[in-house]
């Protein structure tokens, strides 16, 4: 019933700004994502941590949707789903707050959008049923839709339709996949038709006992879609371009939860379902990161503009977060979730505060803007704190995370099949750590290039001789706008800022409950993938009892 | 003629000699094909449909010979299908070739290209 | 092979918690940073924030040292503060369940390491807080705050690396002085050389801490815990095998590690080949290359190998690897320094080399003598740093040896020349009666007290003369000598006030500091404190390290005269042209030093010409392009810029062209493929019937076509 | 089995057969048309005489090679005449000759239908046309037929791509389809279960069974009919004795196939007339409800009345 209302109350409102008066529109979008923030915090207050690995809140009798499909209308989050709900939450009043002065054209289309738009992603994170999922999954295209083709920048038709297209080609492929899982489930226990079900839970155990080459049609198929959305690396252009047009409220949206739909529906979907195609190809993915990683980091070094800067080093950072998903163990999936979240806070503010400026200075290029620091000194400094964050200095939220995501694909070889390495001549580890650690050095790298652009971003934004564009010096010194926005941030914009700040350095310096909290359900997880690993099954018998067996020879 | 008479009156086909379906089936196809080649050179719109009846005699006798093959009916059956097909686009496709020569004063297919939409 | 008479590590010193008292120090320092903030927040234009920083650390030191003189060394105490990445699953491995943990809490190992390191960070950190006050006092305002709370992170930062009682939280400390090194060294915003400056030390940093990250990584892989207590017991059994002489039992890995943590400790102590951040640095404020660039953040990596030295001693190569980098860093800086004329940027490839001398120190097992030359180091080289500041402060920014003379000779600015003296014979290595002379000579003495080491020796001997000759270079040249100068072209930092009207205030600015003003009380005070304590350390530790040494003994790094593999049995017979090494070394090393302030004489003092010019210019040609080339510090950085970072811009830009046109451009492709498509069948749409029946009676004949091939 | 024609050879004859065609198509006079339909008749003769001879029969059926020869002809004539009334008749003429077939394939219903179907109904229906839009040539003047009839658009390639296809059809065909079996002995025995009454009456009518005697069944597995007298006594009558008159005739056939088998064509086809008729009434309407604007701009296309501004 909580998590019903948690969706339906943005839909409400969403309805209510729609109709409502256009001078009262974000008045009452205000209200709308509040009240969603309150009933977020209060479902927080509500759930049961000592069973964070159990569905909660989900009704007893979910609402019967398609009987003869087996589709239902049931809802549930565990302690993985609360904090992305959480995240989703409070971005809300973020985005309309730093949309306050920005969107003047339209008001109220953009409001009920970005409202219905909140409503989805909640509907994602809480479906328990794989269609409602989809259903969810696809709908946020909409809004997203809308946002980018009526308020973005001059390219942005071209913008929104290829995100739009680019994205729904490959959720498309997942919703194939996740059907024939559906349609195996039908059949699963001795060949007799079944009746079908979309629960999630349900079909997570069916899908396990297909066998390796359909697991991996499975496992392709899925990443097909999800992989669209992460975004990882052949997969990515649709993102720089997407974010670079979009307002900026549809950026931090895009970059605060939307690319977490992609993770999420990795860890909810691929990991569990089809663990064993997982094992064979997960150094696969990890390539794939690696190459997200240190491609994405380098093209960020060379742009100009500082908005698709940020946007690649999202497809940088999630290389990182994939990273650790498909380490497989708990302390990379731990990271990965935390990721998530911590990518969602310091990339959105990001996105924000390079709004702001955009709102100031109407261009976005770092030729034409430098040396902030001195003109907007409280600005800089966030901007400075928020790079920071993104960069993954130890106090902050990203380190935690990322250094968790390292960990993991630093340990991560013992859990990974021979799928890959077979096929190069090469035996997985049979220690932990054969090659997981030259993973994790390589998207070490990433670090080091990480500090490389955003140095280079806030270097050439933050420091420096002061540089404005010539149109903007000019009117300075013209008459001044009255309805032109104070030099430094207004006191709406440093609100907007500082809960997120807080949030940095709360997760940076005191991450424990919410480690504490993901561990059920990641230990649930990963629970299978141990059972795997000792199983005869995938155990790389022969060659680890053959090393260990010539290491005790070699002892004496 | 009265050998055919007898042919018609016997009420089973008596056999013919040195006819074999293959016959029927090679002047079904030329027909066809006259048919066709009509069709594809022809520009008056009422010869082309011509050509298309001609076409519909070509299958109507690889129908009749097809079902004298397999000595069942279907074949005679289809063809009056086929007549019910000719009558109806008869009656419709001459309908709109007046419709369409009381515009244009002419019956020439090509007159018509911009329909193409 | 291994004998265990030269293992003579301690059995594991006790552990108890306690040591609360220097939780203080986080809080306190964290308290001066949010107080900053409000200071700039409020817009508070004087000297408070200075005023507040340097109490607050002033109480810092006061609980460091309260706790060293409540707890002593003898035992390691723990202090918790509270749990930070903290977390355990259980799983399964072969059908038994396991539990794991993730430990890294906010806590505090104190043994005599640490506590000697916190003292000099948060006793030098007071100080030189208050040189700032006064240094920094053109910019009070925002920028004052702005440096003030960076200062106090910083020591924050270094308390949390020191004090850690986990390599996370080292970890975070690590970064965070890197983060403080950034902000302060970009202080001077504007100027474009600052921000550079400051984005060469973090990148590079960060390829160091890289390397760090990934030891952690492989320490919490092998050993199970991040915690130094379990590590360290752990590395406790491996000591013991190998006192049995099983070499063996060591795991590859474990030798792997040190080699790892090495990496981010010469990265963050600036040795070959990642030292081409710390010259830049100097762009940074004086008091923060004082404090951060020579007298602690920079001995970070020192105190990363002393702490883990137990690791270090189970690898084969890694403390010789150690002893050389440090060796061959020590030369090659020193031959920089010698060339260069800015006086700040001499004392910067100084403190590249004497960091070169430490780590031999450590490389040579002679940890105390690393430990003791980190802690003599810290006073002299702050005090050269500051009495340099002192002379750009007043001289407008000038540092150009050339264009200075006399100042020693000039009205106030005597407690400056002869804190300048003071740091300049610390340094040369003057015998006796300075503390450099003793920790120098411990590390020299025991580099040729091992036959294996002698090279090196003879490296750091070479070393100590040429150190000599280009420190009292530059006290010949500025602080004695005909009086003459020439005032710098910049108006206390190039950094306007927070105000912003810009460049208007340029002119009148350049008129006011037409004539150099003389340091005052607070920095004279300072420099005097500085120098006096230089000398007042001796009668404490010249022996054998003394008080230094008794710090080290309960440490981790505890392991002094330990040959676990560098020269293991002929250790004690090692010698200097055949006399015992640490004797003769007293008296050689005394002599190089000598030699090296003649030849600095002769050169630059007896044969002055004029203050711009010396009898060293009229012999330079005689050595051919050498000189030039040491001038331009052996064209390393346009070496590392044409090797790397050019490859790697075009490399970007490559990615840049494939991303945009054809990573994306099959992307385009893909879509336009319908309209493509569409594009081209379009003219069969002719509208002509015929045209259209002869497509589809040609399509017929294709698909009978096909029917007859498939039949037959 | 093996190819009944070399496919060279039927190759060779498409070629020459197009040739043909291709001259006889019209060309505004400027081609010998009538060499080029000899030229086709005369290979469509040769070919349907290789047939004959390859299947090596004593006796080939002329009947067969009349119509053939009656139905391609005209055929050719239909598709080459210029004159669209002329086209018509031929294709009458294609109609008469395609009963004949039917009529050698035992099929007399469809035979006949098919006259009075399609050249008594449908072609009178295409003359009605092509006379309302031909204009009859004025008193004096020489007919002039129109461009579009007079030159064939594109004879080469219609050509090439119909041959071709013949070729293709022909070299499936020749494949090897054997002989048209006899005549079958169960064909229509059938009929005579599902009509018992006209079974009944046959065996009346030859005297099998008399007055006060019933048919009780007829078995056509075992080919014996039951007959019951009027003593209750059952009688069977064997196949052998049958009369000739108990055999259905093909319309009997026909009917029973199309009722029986196909019901719901026959419905869909009965749906397909209605629409038609009511498509045609449609647009036979629509044709008083040109405006006025286009009348006249028609009008005026024709000459029919002088230019608007003129007049006004």
């Amino acid at each position: 019933m909580l998590l019903t209302a948690l969706i339906l109350m943005p839909l409400l409102f969403a309805g209510i700004v729609a109709f409502a008066p256009a001078r009262n529109a974000r008045g009452m979008a205000l209200l709308g994502t509040t009240l969603a923030l309150a009933l977020g915090a209060f479902v927080c207050s509500q759930f049961d941590w000592g069973y964070a690995d159990k569905h909660q809140f989900g009704a007893a009798e979910p609402f019967v949707w398609f009987p003869a499909l087996g589709l239902n209308l049931s809802l549930g989050v565990d302690s993985v789903a609360l904090m992305l709900v959480l995240l989703t939450v409070l971005l809300g009043p973020i985005c309309v707050l730093c949309s306050w002065t920005a969107i003047t054209q339209r008001v109220r289309t953009y409001y009920s959008w970005l409202l219905v738009l909140q409503a989805a992603m909640t509907g994602v994170f809480c479906a328990r049923d794989v269609i409602f999922f989809y259903i969810c999954f696809e709908f946020t295209l909409i809004p997203m839709f809308i946002l980018i083709s009526l308020y973005g920048s001059t390219n942005r038709r071209k913008a929104a339709i290829k995100f739009f297209l680019f994205t729904f080609t490959g959720s498309v492929i997942a919703l194939a996949g996740l059907i024939y899982v559906a349609w195996y489930a039908t059949t699963t226990s001795g060949g007799r038709f079944q009746g079908w079900t979309f629960d999630i839970g349900a079909l997570e155990s069916a899908a396990r006992t297909m066998s390796l080459r359909q697991q991996s049609i499975v496992l392709l198929a899925l990443m097909a879609g999800f992989a669209v959305k992460v975004p990882l690396f052949p997969v990515h252009t649709w993102l720089p371009l997407a974010h670079t047009e979009a307002p900026t409220a549809g950026s931090v949206i895009l970059a605060g939860v939307l690319l977490k739909l992609g993770t999420y529906a990795l860890y909810r979907f691929v990991l569990p379902f089809v663990p064993e195609a997982v094992v064979e190809y997960a150094p696969f993915i990890g390539v794939l990161c690696i190459i997200g990683i240190l491609y994405g980091g380098l093209i960020c070094w060379v742009q100009t503009d500082v908005k698709k800067l940020v946007a690649y080093s999202s497809v940088a950072h999630l290389g990182f977060c994939v990273l650790g998903l498909f380490a497989l163990n708990n302390t990379g999936i731990t990271g990965s979730i935390l990721y998530m979240i911590n990518h969602g806070l310091s990339t959105g503010a990001l996105f924000l505060l390079i709004g702001m400026v955009y709102e100031r200075y109407h261009t976005r290029s770092m030729k034409e803007l430098g040396g902030l620091a001195s003109k907007m000194p409280v600005w800089a400094t966030f901007m400075v704190f928020f790079t920071m964050a993104s960069v993954g200095l130890p106090g902050l939220n990203g380190f935690v995370s990322e250094f968790l995501c390292l960990l993991g694909a630093f340990q991560a070889s013992s859990a990974w099949g021979s799928g890959l390495w077979g096929s190069l001549g090469l035996q997985p580890g049979a220690t932990p750590g054969d090659y997981g650690p030259w993973f994790a050095a390589v998207a070490g790298v990433g670090m080091i290039v990480a500090a490389m652009y955003l140095l280079y971003m806030v270097g050439r934004m933050v420091w420096g001789p002061l540089v404005e564009p010539r149109s903007h010096a000019h009117h300075a010194h013209g008459a001044e706008d009255p309805n032109a926005l104070p030099r430094d941030l207004t006191p709406r914009e440093i609100g907007l800022l500082i809960p997120i700040a807080a949030l940095c350095i709360g997760l940076g310096i005191y991450p424990k409950p919410v480690l504490d909290a993901l561990q059920p359900p990641v230990s649930r997880t990963i629970a299978h993938y141990e059972q795997l690993r000792n199983s005869p099954r995938l155990t790389p018998t022969a060659p680890a009892e053959h090393a260990s067996a010539q290491d005790g020879e070699g002892a004496p | 003629m009265s050998d055919l008479l007898t042919l018609a009156q016997s009420g089973y086909p008596a056999p013919i000699a040195g006819v074999t379906l293959a016959h029927y089936l090679f002047v079904s196809a030329a027909m066809f094909v006259l048919g066709l080649i009509g069709f594809l050179t022809r520009r008056n719109l009422i010869i082309m449909f011509l050509c298309t009846e001609l076409m519909f005699q070509a299958a109507g006798i690889a129908l009749v010979a097809f079902g004298r093959y397999h000595l069942n009916f279907h074949g005679q059956t289809f063809v009056i299908f086929i007549l019910t097909v000719a009558a109806a686009e008869a009656a419709m496709a001459l309908a709109l070739v007046v419709l369409l020569f009381r515009r244009k004063e002419s019956l020439n297919a090509e007159a018509w290209q911009d329909l193409k939409g | 092979m291994l004998s265990q008479e030269h293992i003579t590590g301690h059995a594991a010193t006790a552990i108890d918690e306690g040591g609360m008292l220097t939780m203080l120090v986080p809080a306190l320092t964290i308290l001066a940073v949010v107080l900053c903030g409000l200071f700039a927040a409020m817009r508070v234009k004087n000297k408070a924030p200075a005023f507040v920083t340097v109490a607050l650390l002033a109480a810092s030191f006061v609980a460091v040292l309260m706790t060293y003189l409540n707890l002593g060394v003898e035992k390691t105490w723990i202090a918790h503060g509270f749990d930070w990445i903290n977390f355990s699953w259980s799983g399964s491995e072969n059908r038994k369940l396991t539990t794991h943990a993730l430990i890294a809490n906010f806590s505090f190992y104190l043994d005599g390491l640490t506590i000697l390191w916190m003292l000099f960070v948060t006793g030098l950190g007071t100080l030189i807080a208050l040189y700032a006050s006064e240094y920094m006092s053109h910019d009070v305002g925002a920028g004052y705050c702005r440096f003030f709370a960076a200062f106090s992170l910083f020591v924050f930062s270094m308390a949390c690396l020191v004090m850690a009682d986990n390599f996370l939280l080292l970890y975070l400390g690590w970064e965070g002085v890197g983060l403080c090194s950034y902000l302060l060294i970009g202080y001077f915003y504007k100027k474009p050389s600052a921000v550079a400056a400051a984005k060469k030390a973090f990148i590079v940093n960060r390829i160091g801490d890289l390397f760090l990250a990934l030891g952690i990584m492989l320490i919490y892989t092998h050993f199970g815990s991040l915690e130094y207590t379990t590590v360290f017991a752990q590395t406790e059994t491996y000591i013991e095998a190998l006192k049995e002489g099983n070499l063996e039992v060591i795991p590859a890995t474990v030798q792997l590690i040190p080699l790892l943590l090495m990496g981010g400790a010469f990265g963050k102590s600036a040795q070959l080949p990642l030292y081409v951040w710390l010259p830049d640095a100097m762009e940074g404020p004086t008091p923060v290359s004082a404090l951060i660039h020579a007298a602690t953040m920079v001995t970070a990596g020192v105190f990363l190998v002393a702490r883990t030295y137990p690791l270090f001693l189970l690898s084969e190569h890694a403390l010789p690897a150690v002893a050389w980098i440090g060796a061959l860093t020590a030369f090659f800086s020193a031959t920089i320094g010698m060339a260069q004329f800015d006086i700040k940027r001499i004392m910067a490839y100084s403190t590249v080399s004497q960091l070169g001398y430490m780590f031999c120190g450590l490389g040579v097992l002679t940890s105390v003598g690393g430990a003791f030359h980190v802690f003599t180091h810290a006073f002299f080289k702050a005090m050269l740093f500051l009495a340099c500041g002192a002379v750009m402060h007043g001289f407008a920014g000038q540092l150009d040896l050339r264009k200075l003379s006399g100042v020693g000779f000039m009205r106030g600015w005597k407690v400056t020349t002869v804190a300048m003296l003071v740091g300049c014979l610390n340094l040369a290595g003057f015998p006796i009666i300075t503390s450099g002379y003793w920790s120098k000579d411990m590390i020299l003495g025991e580099a040729f007290a091992n036959p294996h080491t002698q090279a090196i020796g003879w490296i750091l001997l070479l070393t100590a003369g040429l150190t000599a000759y280009y420190t009292f270079r530059v006290f010949f040249r500025v602080f004695v000598g005909p009086v003459q100068y020439e005032m710098g072209d910049e108006h206390h930092g190039a950094h306007e006030d927070a105000h912003g009207h810009g460049e208007a205030t340029h002119a009148p600015a350049h008129a006011t500091h037409a004539t150099p003003h003389a340091p005052g009380w607070a920095i004279n005070t300072v420099l005097a404190v500085l120098a006096i304590s230089a000398f007042a350390i001796i009668p404490f530790t010249y022996s054998h390290g003394g008080w230094v040494h008794t710090m080290i003994e309960g440490s981790t790094a505890r392991y002094e005269g330990a040959a676990a593999y560098l020269g293991h049995g002929e250790h004690a017979h090692g010698t200097f042209l055949g006399f015992e090494a640490h004797g003769a070394l007293m008296v050689v090393s005394g002599i190089v030093g000598a030699i090296g302030i003649v030849i600095a004489w002769w050169l630059h003092y007896a044969g002055r010409t004029t203050a711009a010019t010396s009898r060293a210019d009229a012999l330079l040609p005689k050595l051919g392009p050498i000189p030039r080339w040491a001038q331009h510090k052996w064209y390393v950085d346009e070496f590392y810029d044409f090797l790397i970072v050019r490859p790697l811009w075009v490399l970007s830009n490559i990615f840049h062209f494939i991303d945009q046109y054809i990573v994306d451009g099959i992307v385009d492709l893909f879509g336009a493929a319908p309209s493509l498509t569409g594009k081209a069948v379009r003219p069969s749409q002719s509208g002509e019937l015929h045209s259209y029946a002869a497509w589809m009676a040609g399509g017929m004949a294709v698909l009978i076509l096909i029917v007859i091939l498939v039949a037959t | 089995m093996g190819a009944i024609i070399n496919p060279f050879i039927l190759y060779g004859l498409c070629v020459l057969g197009g040739a043909g065609v291709c001259l006889a198509l019209p060309r505004g006079g400027r081609t010998p048309q009538v060499i080029g339909a000899l030229l086709a008749a005369l290979i469509g003769g040769a070919a349907l005489l290789f047939l004959g001879v390859k299947a090596g029969h004593d006796h080939p059926n002329y009947y067969f090679y009349v119509f053939s020869l009656i139905g391609l002809g005209a055929g050719l004539r239909v598709i080459t005449h210029p004159r669209p009334v002329y086209a018509a008749l031929y294709f009458i003429l294609t109609v008469i000759a395609s009963a004949g077939l039917f009529l050698i394939l035992s099929a007399e219903f469809m035979a006949f239908a098919l006259i009075i179907v399609y050249a008594g109904a449908i072609l009178i229906t295409y003359l009605f046309v092509i006379m309302l839009a031909t204009q009859a040539p004025e008193e004096g003047e020489i007919e002039v037929l129109a461009d579009y009839d007079v030159n064939a658009r594109e004879p080469l390639a219609a050509t090439v791509v119909g041959f071709l296809l013949l070729a293709l059809l022909t070299s499936m065909i020749f494949k090897g389809i054997g002989n048209l079996p006899g005549p079958g002995n169960a064909l229509g025995k059938d009929v005579a279960a599902n009509m018992p009454l006209k079974a009944e009456r046959a065996l009346r009518s030859a005297g099998l069974i008399k007055a006060g005697e019933t048919v009780s069944m007829i078995n056509l597995e075992e080919g014996f009919i039951q007959i019951q007298d009027l003593d209750g006594q059952f009688q069977k009558i064997e196949r052998r004795d049958w009369p000739k008159s108990l055999e259905s005739t093909n319309i009997e056939h026909v009917g029973f196939n199309l009722l029986r088998d196909h019901p719901g064509t026959i419905e869909i086809a009965g749906v397909i007339l209605l629409m038609a008729m009511l498509g045609a009434v449609v647009l036979s309407r629509k044709q008083v409800q040109l405006d006025e604007e286009a009348k006249r701009a028609q009008a005026h296309r024709l000459g029919l009345i002088e230019r608007e501004g003129g007049s006004a």
